[in-house]
Formats: structure tokens, C-alpha cells, sequence
């Protein structure tokens, strides 16, 4: 069982979810967040001044995952997401010890 | 035909003036109510309470942090009350009853004799003081944009009713009372000196005495809400229609072309500071072509009863221009922390409007035409006194009242409460739960 | 000069009456048109339509969570449209034609002769049954507030137009259309009893009877967009002009003294409130200042056009206390869920105007006077009489049609669909998606 | 009576196209200004100015993604600015100066001869020519709903300015300058033909000649902010009470019944919508109703000086019914993304209004009455060839236009700008950072 | 010590603060998120046309806790949060390497 | 490879930021979440009532390192945010298995 994690440019979302759900991927949790690295922010102007704007407004992909398919997720998150510019974002693996369904109290696999 | 609406509007300045030095004679003669002019008046008061709450508070409320944008609505709101309160307590009087050269007299305290029945000119006198009183609130209103995000409220509150009271009241009686400006021929039609350089010396000097944001000048300013400041600025454009329209007291030709040419003034400061923009950075926005509008309004304002539409075109596009670079050098160079560039757009707009309207009132570029014996070279330096006048009297009667607040309740939020926001500090609320 | 306007405003009434009840013989006498007057309730018109949209639907919408924003939005415009239809078809007709003292009849429905030419007293009767229309609109609309978040939005739309049939239009007749309270010489000027105290009570009914959110009064309240709510506030404040100025049905002194006494009212009511919140909590809040507002605004409404300056001041310092307290009686004491405090607000604001108009409607205390022969306290008892046969007719009215609504379609919406939220539940949308 | 309005409207009518013809003629006969009439049209003019900024630029805002919205608000204020001044410049000359049946001529250019004393009718012709303005600016603004969020500013920009003098101008002319159809017997109150196939029309081109967003029609429609739209829907309905019963140019009857009919038709067309909604969906959304209202507006703006309370019902329901339709048919038969359905709302809404004013306007049916001579089949025909003519010519010029501005600068942002928002790739701003 | 991290339905969190709270959970933190899972969006309207809607409003809250209370609090939530429909979210259990408090700098479960 | 997660008070971000840039950090992601702790909601104020606010917003800033650098970023996070008072918020140091980057499919340290 592992988490990936997947920053990504906002208007790659639905691309990554389209490729996600035809590799199975049944569920995931998306969080709207701001984002800071070696892209540069885009400048903003304000009557007559230009300032740069630190930082990016980016997307926050929380996937719950079997082991053996996190290779596979990483994969088509990278092809779907991937413009090949600076700002790409980046995918997380961290393990996870256990997972359980709310609604049935399932655990482990059959949770997710 | 020219020469008759130039006499209309010389005489309505000074029946203005007289009525306001006589005005229970003027109840007396009680002139024929004029039914289409009052419900113009009525209007056009509505529209200039409008252009302060809701307009200038969504202006300035969008281009605030979202942790203090309560606190610039709750200042307009207030400030809108107060000033009301105070007008009917005294500042109506101060300002518009019979008294000396500077102030008027408190005859008409407590509207003392306003009764259903006196008239101003051919409307209500209550029609007449309640449009006033729109003009007495925006201008304080509009002071709170260059101390935005750290004052008290408690400061502000106290520093309006004050300032309202010493420097207001005075000055609108200096033009519009029958003090001293308006008797040496001062031309302000709608407020160029009273409301804009009032307002816009009064705010530089806030922003010098109170100091600057924390994070002033490296931090970028971070407006939270543009379509609030768009959605604020059409309304003050729409607004704007009553304030200067409105201030020919009548519903006619001359309220019809101070409409046509605030209406111009203001689209072509707006495509002025766009295309600056558009040219110096590759990109026009929507904060700078707004901002420009506002600037072509304030431009026009002194002008509005008196030019006609190639005045108000050219007045639209100086302004424009002045007020881009005004704003630079205030921030910039000067690193003076008008929050909201409240003295580059009204203070240096309202300067570049009262100084125009010297030369646009002449009948040769399509005004109204110069008041009889007056040259245009007079009538600009009369403009140049009463700019210089207003700006020293509102700069250092602000300043005198600021450290008198200070010593009171103190000035500024603690560094604490303004890092936290205004919004809980001040008011325990926030703007949005969303 | 006083004696001569009181004449006219009870001349006024007394043409509005009469010109009620004998609609075709005034339009046969075809009064010349006053196009003043009417340029002014046309505007008065436009400013009443605004108060309930986009204005109270803000000031409403803001206070609620952001997953019942849309449903609140929805019912105000909702009730707009399903109103104007009913008015069209018979409901004017039922208020203002001809009838008996508690109804008038059909004689005008589907605005049967009302033609182009049709006038009352000296505007159109179309602008005045248009004006009219307006405030049956609102009415209704400020009911929503008492069950805001919970009621089902097919509720809703039965209630509104089983209640604007069977309540508004008799109680509109009775005092302006040429019913027994009016006849009586009860005194609401703009509708204190007819929109105000009518649409209070039938609120604190609705919210008894539908019984108390999910959560309350353990979860604190949780306005979504407090912006929206100031900004709502603030176009009821303008748009108010409208409503009180405009009951004038004229362009002259008697709406100037409206407009005035309706503006400081509010406006003292409003720092009322803020003061009361300042003493007590040691900080003032945005909510608490524009609540204060409107607060003042209903307190004015029936008194407007028969009080002075000084009555305004007044019942607006009155209604600004009065209110502040009753809010916390009704939400802490009674722990009755009205969930934006309708009753508090409008329903008690509009007794204390009532009950105030018969005390400053006196010439002493600058009114317009009493009505010959008649003193202060059997005005008073005069408006005692038409605030408990108001409250006592729509509050039972409005339960029995709460009933009727409630075995025809259930008034709640169910538990998981309040949960959920009304915009998802009930109209398949959500508010923002920012 | 009804026969005496007949000839007033007629009379009016042809007053003004004379006063078009020869405006300084009409100047010189100085007739007698009209203080209520003038009154009203400077209402008026507020209020219209009020549909554009901020009224259409909230309902239209509202409906894009959010990284879009600036770029909507921005298109409206720019549309707002770049019109008025080429209406001083040319605009209002060859749409109301003495010319040709197709188009007026250079005489008023720059509003030469436009003096405080300029008459059009009863009012001041500044007036006059401000009100015509504010229906110059909404037209084109309408037209950006169809490329919204994919369109480059600049090319916006010149297709406006290119629109506004070869299409609008000259249609404007041939229905209230004097022109062909106005001369023909076309009945146009306030803009069906002029503002609303016009502007539809060319939306539709638009929509085609620009192409389909991104994601279109796949992924579901995302309006960021309805509220925001419900506002400005709100606004638009306020405002037009100014378009129609403005376009009266007086305070009388036909302006009572013009803001009657206006009002009726909004409410039966938005109730219209939300019953089909509620009857197909199980639901009634707000943005349905609100929908609904708007095309109501559209429906009976040709038809609201000439027909009757029965007229404005039906022509309400009927609009309502057949936009609804509309807009399926347009976004899922035809998969043409004309991104705020402009054609299905404005300019089918304009065809179905334009048609049935040539029904209702039959006193028969409660309206003024057709001309002398002229039977209804004829005045239906009247309509369906100023319908016809309208939109070949709209359609044909502003394909024209879109090929010129696209060999220009181009006409769609990039892939990439459209994709990270037109407000930071156009205007290098972000509309929220709450 | 570990994270707990819970994914459920908005109207929820009222309950489980007061459920974590009664069994002593002094500390959480809370995000707005969007999930997409077996529940079906919901459909909107739009003009006339439905939409369904894929993404679902969620809260996803995450507390930090000594690792022998990790059942209790995960039961606790699963009991508050359960509405027996599809879409009650889940609870994701993760290992955590070290907490500080930024206030003091300390460290360990003292940081709790 | 380690994630530190750092919840703060809002006002403090712009410090943290720069003091991690002045020690080399060159990316972080940032969320804006509510708090649930010891420190008190503080009072809101509704129509001449007062009510106690459980959440206060926080700021979560999640950042990557390599795992020799944890200690110098913790403590560089406590020196910047820390007000001493009350609520100054956490910093939770989790494992991570693995970090690619989207842009180039380059995985571990050099994806950071
Ligand atoms: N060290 C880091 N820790 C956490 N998030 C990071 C880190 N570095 C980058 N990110 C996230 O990834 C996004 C993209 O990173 P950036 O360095 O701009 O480009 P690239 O993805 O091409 O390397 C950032 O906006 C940020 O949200
Ligand atoms: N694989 C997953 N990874 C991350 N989050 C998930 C995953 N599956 C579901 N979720 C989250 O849990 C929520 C509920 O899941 P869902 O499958 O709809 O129902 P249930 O919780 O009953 O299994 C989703 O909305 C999403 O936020
Ligand atoms: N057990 C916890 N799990 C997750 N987050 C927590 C926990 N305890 C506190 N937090 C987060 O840290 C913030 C600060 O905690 P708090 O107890 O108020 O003060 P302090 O940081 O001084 O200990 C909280 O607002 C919350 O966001």
C-alpha cells in the first residue's frame, strides 16, 4: 500500500484523470495548493508596476495504491501531465501502514 | 445661444451662493418648486450615496488582503453614518448657512428652520442638503484608501469627525458656501478642490504620518478580490452621472453636458492609462484601465458644468496620463505608502482638473465661457490660489489632527493586529467562510 | 408655510385613497400628467426592484453558508417573478380597486383598464401600480430569512403566493387601498405595518413552525461572505430612497423631508448598534453596523413622510436599541431559530415606527402635524390598534397557509438534504467554484 | 384616449426621426426643455450605462471558469470606453445626423454644433445623444459572451471598433436615424433589431469563425461564480426598466407602460424557463430563472412602447419557451460553442420580440395600435424583413470584420494562454486570491 | 507516532471533531479538498442540459498521534463520519519519523 | 529522502520562505488549511453575540529534502515561525520512498 502524491499544472487535471481512470485507477483526492520551485512566478502588474508573483497556483493529486501498480500510476501521471516545461511539478511515493473505508470499516486493499 | 447658458450658469452660482448666505429669505420667497429638477436632485443623490457604499467601498475593498477587507467596508460604512449624523448636528450649517468668508454660522443647526416646505433655488433645501451631504461623505471616505490595512478603527473614526468638521465644512464653504473662493470667481463645479485635492492632500499626509505596511515596499501588493474593484469602479462611474450632473442643481442642458463630458473625461483616461500600459508592458490590465477611469472622473470634476466635449476629451486624456506617472513617483521614488494611490489619482487629478478648467471654460474650446472682464490667464491663476489654498489648509489642518488623535487613542494597529488582519482584530470577523 | 404642507400631504392621502377606491372616474378626470413626479417614482420604481434584487438577495445570501447561497439568491428572484405574475392577474386588483374596507375587488384584474392613458392622481396609474408592485415584491422576500437553510424550495414558492393573495393584498387594502385602517387614520407612510410588521410576524411564525436548523443554537452562525452582505445592506440603503421618498408619489418637499429623515435614521441607528456592540464586546462589527442600518431603515418606513429631522434622529436611535436587544431575546432567550432575524429586525423595527410615527408625526416635534381634532394619544392608540390587527391577522393567517403548504408538498427539506445544502438539493448547482 | 397615445407614440416617432434629419434645425427651434422628460433620460442613461459595467460584466463574469473573469470584466470596461469615444468622435453622427437612408453623415462629428443648448425634442440633445451612447456600448458588449475565454484582447479590441462604425452605426440609422426601416414602418421601441439580432447574430459568427474552446463540448460548462451572475442578472433587469421605458424619452404614459410590459415579460419568461426545468429535471436551477428573466427582457425590448400588460405576458412566455429550446439546439445539435449562449438568448429572443411587437402592438390586443392603413399581416411583414435585413447584414459584416482582424493580429489566444486563463496570458492579473 | 489522515463528507466534521475530542485528541488540521471516488458526482444544471459533475467536496483532516491510539481514533472517526452510503471516505494511516513543536522545539510525542 | 510538513501561522510565510531560500531550499508547496489545537479560536462577533471560533487558518507548507538536510530545514522553520506564543503550529517529518519529476522522468534526490 503506498501514497503517491502528484503536483501538477491546474489545467493538466483532467488529462491525468482521464489517463488515471483508464489504467483503473478508481479514486483520488485533489487539493488546490500554491506552488514554489525553480519556476519562475509570472509577473502581475498593478497600476504601473510590474511585480513578480512568487508563487503558482498548482494542483495536489493524493492517490491511494496497491505496491505493485505505483510504477504503473507514476507512468501515466508522468505521460498525461508532462508539457515539458519547467514547472511540471513532481510525483511523491511514501509508504502507508494501513487503509480503511469509512463507510464498511474495510481495511488494507479492499479499502481503496 | 452660448452666451444665455453662460449667464444661466453664472446666475445659478450665485443664487447658489446667495441662497446659501440668506437662506430664510430664500425660504421666504419661496420660488415655484420644480418638480422635473427635484427629481433629478433625488436621484442624483441617491447615486452619489451609491458611488460611496456600495461603490468606493467594493474600490478599495478588492484591492486589500482578504484578512482586512471588512475593515475598509466597516470604514466607508461608518464614515457614511457619522459624517451623516454630523451634517445634521452642525456641518450642514458650517458649511452652507449664512456666516463669515471662511465658515458659515450654526443658524442651521440641527437643520433648525429646514422645514417641509424651504426651498433652495426651485428644490427642496432638504433635496439641496441631503445631496450635499453625499459629497460631505465620500470625500473622508475616500481618505481611509492611503491608510488602509493599519489603522485603528477607533483612530479613524475619530480623525473623520474631526476632520470633517475643521476642514470640510470650511473648505465647502470656501466654494460652495459663499466663503472666499467662490467670491473671487474660483471655478469648482462638482468638487474638483472640495471633495479631490481635500481628500487627496489629506491622504498623502496619512500615509507620511502613519508610515508604511509592514512589508512595504518588497512585497508585492496583493489585491484579493479584482472583480470587487471592477464591479466598485463601474458603480462610481454610474455614480459619478449624479455627483457631477447632479451639481448643475437642475435637470437641463447644463446637467446634460456635465453628463456627456464626465462620461468622455473618463473613457478616454481609461484607454489612456491602458494604452500606457499595453505599450510599456506588452499588456493592458484590468486594474489599470479601471483606475484610469476613476482618474478621468476625478479630472473632470471641477470642469464638468462649465467645458464642453473636446474639454472634457482633453481633460480625460491629461489627467490619464499625469495620474500613470503620479502613481510611480509616489510609490517609487518617494516609496510613500498611499495604500490605495489615493493622492496620485484624486490629489494630483483633482489639481490637473481645477487648473484645466481655467482654460476649458473658455468659450472658444466649447465651455461655457469666462465670466465677464476675466481673462483665461486670471481665471487659471484664481484655479492655482484655490488649488494651493485647499492643498495647505487640508495638509496641515490633517496633520495637526492626526497627531491629535494619536496622543488620544493611538494611530496605528499594534504590528501584531496588523499582521493578523484588521478584519479579526478590529472587528472580530472575517470577510469570507467559503 | 407648515400648515400649508400638512394640508398637502393629508390631501395627499386622502386623493391616494379616494383615487383607490373610484379608479375609473379618477382616470376619467384625467389629472395632467406631472412627468416630474412621474420621472421620479419611475425612478423610485427601478430603486425598490433593486432593494430586493440584487439587494436584500446579497444581504441574505452573504449570511448564509456558501451551499445555501444560490437558494437564497433563487428565492428572492423567484418570488420576484412568481409575484409580479399574481399582481398582474388579480393581486392589484385585490389591494387597490374598489372594495370593501378589508379587500378590493377584480374589477382591475389582468389590468383590466389600465391603459396608457389611465392616471393616479398625477402620474400613470401603470408607474404607480408598478411602484405598488414593488413592495409586494419585498415583502415576501423578507420573509425567507426566518427559514433560510432549510425549507424546500416547492414550499417556498406555494407559501409566497398562497400569502401575497390571502395577507398582503387585504392588509395593503386596508391601509393604503381604501381599507378600514386607513380609513381609521392609521399612519404608515411607506409601509411600516404593510410590508414591515406583515412580513416580521409571518416570519416568526415560519420559523417556529419549521422548527430549528441542523445544529442551532450549538454551531455558531457562519456568514459565508460577509462582503456580500455589506454590500447588500448598502443597496438597501439606497434603494430605500426609493421606497419611502417615492411614497411621496411626488417630486417635492414631502420626499426631500422623506428622504431625509429616512437617511438619519439609519444612519443613527446604525452607530446605535455599532456603539452598543463597542461597549459591550470592546469592538464593533461590520454585521452589527449595516443590521443597525437597516434596522433604522424600517423604523423610518412608516413615519417618513409625517416627521421632521428630529423624529428621524430619533427613531433611529429607538429602533437601533430596540432591535440590538430583541435579536438576543428571540435567538437566546426564546432560542427560536429565525435564522436572519426577520422578526427582531422587521417585524419589532416596524412597530416601533409605527408606534413613533403617532408621537413626531407632531407638529411640535417637527412633524407634519396631527390631523385636525385629533391628539397625540389617540394617534398613538390609532397605531396601537393597526400593529396588533396587522400582527394578529398575518400571523395566524401564516400558519394556517404554513399548514396547508405542509400536507401539500411538506415544508422541510429533509435532514440529509439540509445537510447536503439547498443549492445541491434543490437546484442542482453550487455557488462558486472558484 | 388610447387614441390620443396612439398619436403620440406615432407622433414621437417621427419627431425624432426628424429631429435626426435635421438637427440643427431642431436646435434652432429651441423647443421649450422639458425638466421631467430630461429628468428621466438622465436616469435612464445611468441606468443603461449600469446594464453594461457593472451589470453585464458580473452576469457574463460569473459564467466563466475563474481565470477567466478579468478578461470578461475587462472586455466590457474597454467596450465601455473605446465606444464612447468614437461616438464622440463619429459613431452618433452616422447613426443620427442628416444622411443618406443608409447612413448618417460627418456633420455632428465630434459633436460639432452639440452645444448646453442643443434640443432633441424636449430635451437637451446632450441628453439624448449620452442615452443613445449607453445602447452603442452594450450592443458590442453582448458579443463577447460568444468567444469569451478564448479570444485575444487586441483582436476584441479592433472587432469592436470595426463593428461599432460599420454595422452598428449604420443600423442604429436605418431604424431611428431616418433610415430605410424606420421610413418602412419597422416597429423597434428600444433595440430588438438594433441591439439584440444585431448583437446575436454576429455572436453566432463569432462563435463559428472562432471555434470551440478547449474541452468543448465534453467537459462540462464550470461558471466559477454564480452569484456573480444572479447579481448581474439582477442589474441587467433594474437597468432595462432605463432601455425600455428611457427609450420613451419622456416621464409619461408610454414610459408606464414600457417599464410594465418590461417587467412582465422578464417574470413570465424566467418562470417559463423554471417550470420547464422543474417539469424535465425534477429541479429549478437559478441560473435557469435567471436565464429566463434575461431572455424575457430581450423579448419584448422592440415591442415595450407599443403593446399592452397582455402583450408583455405572452410575448414573456413565449420567449422564454422558445430560448430555452434555443439553446439546446445551438450547444448540443449544432455543437457551435457560443460560449454564454448569446444567439440563442439575444438574438432569437430579439427575432421572436420583433416579430409579435407586429401582433400585440394591435389595440385589439391592448397595444397602441398599428398605423393608419396598415393591417397586422403587413406590419408582421414589416418586422420579418427588418429581422431579415438585421441579421444578413450583422452576420455578413462581422464575418468580414473577423477575417480582417484575424489577418490583423490574429483572433484566438494560444493554446496555452487559453489554457492557463486569459486573465494572467492577456492582463498578467489573477481576478482572486482570497 | 503516526499520521492519521481521514477523507469525509463535508457535514461530517462537526461530528468527528466532537467524537476525536471527547476521546482526547486536542489537535488537527483541516483542508477543503476534492474527491473523486465509487460515489458518483453529482449532476448539474446548466442552461437547460445536465452535467454530472465528477468531483465531490470533501474535508480531509489530519492528525498527528501517539501510535497506540491510532485504533481508537481511527473506530472513533469510522463512527462519526459513517453514514452507510458511498462516498464516507477513508482513513489512511502513515508512519511518521519525528514531530516539533515550533513554539518550543520539542520533539517526540511531547510535540503532540 | 524525507517530506517535512510545517503548519504555521499565515503570516509567517513569507519569513519561512525566505529563510529556507537563504539556506538553499528551492521548492516547497504550500496549502492553506484550519487549525485545531490548544490555541483558542478567538471570537467572532454575530448581531450582539459572541461565538468561539474552533478553527483558525493555518498555513501547511510541504517540502522535499534530501535526508541529511531535515534538521537544518526543521530548525531554520522553528527560527523563522516562532512567535513564542501559543499555536506557532507543528513540523511532522515523514519517510518518502521515492520523488520524480514530472518534466524529465528523473527520479530521487535529482527530482528535487
Ligand atoms: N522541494 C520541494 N518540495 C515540495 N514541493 C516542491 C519542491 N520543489 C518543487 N515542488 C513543487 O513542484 C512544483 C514544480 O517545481 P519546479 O521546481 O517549479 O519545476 P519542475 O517540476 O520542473 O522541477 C512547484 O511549484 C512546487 O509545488
Ligand atoms: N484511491 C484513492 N486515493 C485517494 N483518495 C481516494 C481514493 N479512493 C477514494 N478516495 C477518496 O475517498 C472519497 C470516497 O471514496 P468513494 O470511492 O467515493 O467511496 P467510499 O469511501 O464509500 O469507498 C473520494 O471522494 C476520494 O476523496
Ligand atoms: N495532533 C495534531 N495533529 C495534526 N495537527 C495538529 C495537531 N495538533 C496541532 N495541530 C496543528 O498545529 C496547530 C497549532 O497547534 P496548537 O496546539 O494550537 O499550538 P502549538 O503549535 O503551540 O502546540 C493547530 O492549529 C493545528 O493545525
Amino acid at each position: 500500500m503506498k501514497k503517491i502524491i502528484a503536483i501538477i499544472k491546474p489545467f493538466k487535471l483532467d488529462e491525468v484523470k482521464e489517463a488515471l481512470g483508464a489504467i483503473g485507477v478508481a479514486g483520488m483526492t485533489v487539493t488546490e495548493v500554491k506552488g514554489f520551485g525553480r519556476q519562475k512566478g509570472h509577473t502581475e502588474l498593478y497600476r504601473g508596476s510590474e511585480y513578480v508573483v512568487d508563487f503558482l497556483p498548482k494542483i495536489r493529486i493524493e492517490i491511494l495504491a496497491e505496491s505493485e501498480k505505483v510504477d504503473a500510476i507514476a507512468e501515466t501521471i508522468i505521460k498525461a501531465a508532462n508539457t515539458g516545461k519547467i514547472g511540471d511539478g513532481k510525483i511523491i511515493i511514501m509508504p502507508v501502514e494501513d487503509v480503511l473505508r469509512i463507510r464498511t470499516g474495510e481495511r488494507g486493499k479492499d479499502a481503496i | 445661444m452660448e452666451n444665455k447658458i453662460r449667464r444661466v450658469a453664472w446666475t445659478t452660482l450665485i443664487l447658489l451662493t446667495a441662497f446659501s448666505f440668506w437662506p430664510s429669505l430664500a425660504a421666504a420667497a419661496e420660488a415655484k418648486l420644480n418638480a422635473g429638477n427635484t427629481a433629478w436632485i433625488l436621484t442624483s443623490t441617491a447615486l452619489v450615496l451609491f458611488m460611496t457604499i456600495p461603490g468606493l467601498a467594493l474600490f478599495y475593498g478588492g484591492l486589500v488582503r482578504s484578512k482586512n477587507v471588512l475593515s475598509v467596508l466597516m470604514q466607508c460604512f461608518s464614515i457614511t453614518c457619522l459624517v451623516s449624523i454630523l451634517w445634521l448636528a452642525y456641518a450642514y450649517s458650517l458649511a452652507f448657512s449664512s456666516g463669515n468668508a471662511f465658515v458659515g454660522g450654526l443658524s442651521k443647526a440641527f437643520f433648525n428652520g429646514v422645514s417641509f416646505g424651504s426651498m433652495t433655488g426651485d428644490i427642496p433645501e432638504t433635496v439641496f442638503a441631503m445631496f450635499q451631504l453625499t459629497f460631505a461623505i465620500i470625500t473622508p471616505a475616500l481618505i481611509i484608501g492611503a491608510f488602509a490595512e493599519r489603522m485603528k478603527f477607533s483612530a479613524m473614526f475619530l480623525f473623520t469627525g474631526i476632520w470633517l468638521t475643521v476642514i470640510y465644512a470650511p473648505v465647502a464653504h470656501w466654494v460652495w458656501g459663499g466663503g472666499w473662493l467662490g467670491s473671487m470667481g474660483a471655478l469648482d463645479f462638482a468638487g474638483g478642490t472640495v471633495v479631490h485635492i481635500n481628500s487627496g492632500v489629506s491622504a498623502l499626509v496619512c500615509a507620511i504620518v502613519l508610515g508604511k505596511r509592514h512589508g512595504f515596499p518588497e512585497q508585492p501588493p496583493s489585491p484579493h478580490n479584482l472583480t470587487m474593484t471592477v464591479t466598485g469602479a463601474s458603480m462610481l462611474w454610474v455614480g459619478w452621472f449624479g455627483f457631477n450632473a447632479g451639481s448643475a442643481l437642475a435637470a437641463d442642458g447644463a446637467a446634460g453636458m456635465a453628463m456627456l463630458v464626465t462620461h468622455m473625461s473618463s473613457a478616454a483616461a481609461a484607454l489612456t492609462w491602458m494604452f500606457i500600459e499595453w505599450s510599456k508592458f506588452g499588456k493592458p490590465s484590468a486594474l489599470g484601465i479601471v483606475t484610469g477611469a476613476v482618474a478621468g472622473l476625478v479630472g473632470i470634476t471641477p470642469a464638468s458644468g462649465f467645458v464642453g466635449p473636446i474639454g472634457g476629451l482633453v481633460i480625460g486624456v491629461v489627467t490619464g496620463f499625469v495620474c500613470f506617472n503620479a502613481v510611480g513617483i509616489i510609490k517609487r521614488k518617494f516609496q510613500i505608502d498611499d495604500s490605495l494611490d489615493v493622492f496620485p489619482v484624486h490629489g494630483v487629478g483633482g489639481m490637473v482638473g481645477a487648473l484645466l478648467t481655467g482654460v476649458f471654460v473658455s468659450s472658444g474650446l466649447g465651455g461655457v465661457g469666462l465670466a465677464e472682464g476675466v481673462s483665461m490667464g486670471s481665471q487659471v491663476g484664481i484655479q492655482i490660489v484655490s488649488i494651493i489654498a485647499t492643498a495647505v489648509y487640508a495638509g496641515a489642518g490633517s496633520f495637526i489632527i492626526l497627531k491629535i488623535v494619536d496622543a488620544m487613542v493611538g494611530l496605528r494597529a499594534s504590528a501584531e493586529d496588523e499582521q493578523v488582519g484588521l478584519d479579526p482584530s478590529q472587528h472580530n470577523e472575517s470577510g469570507y467562510e467559503i
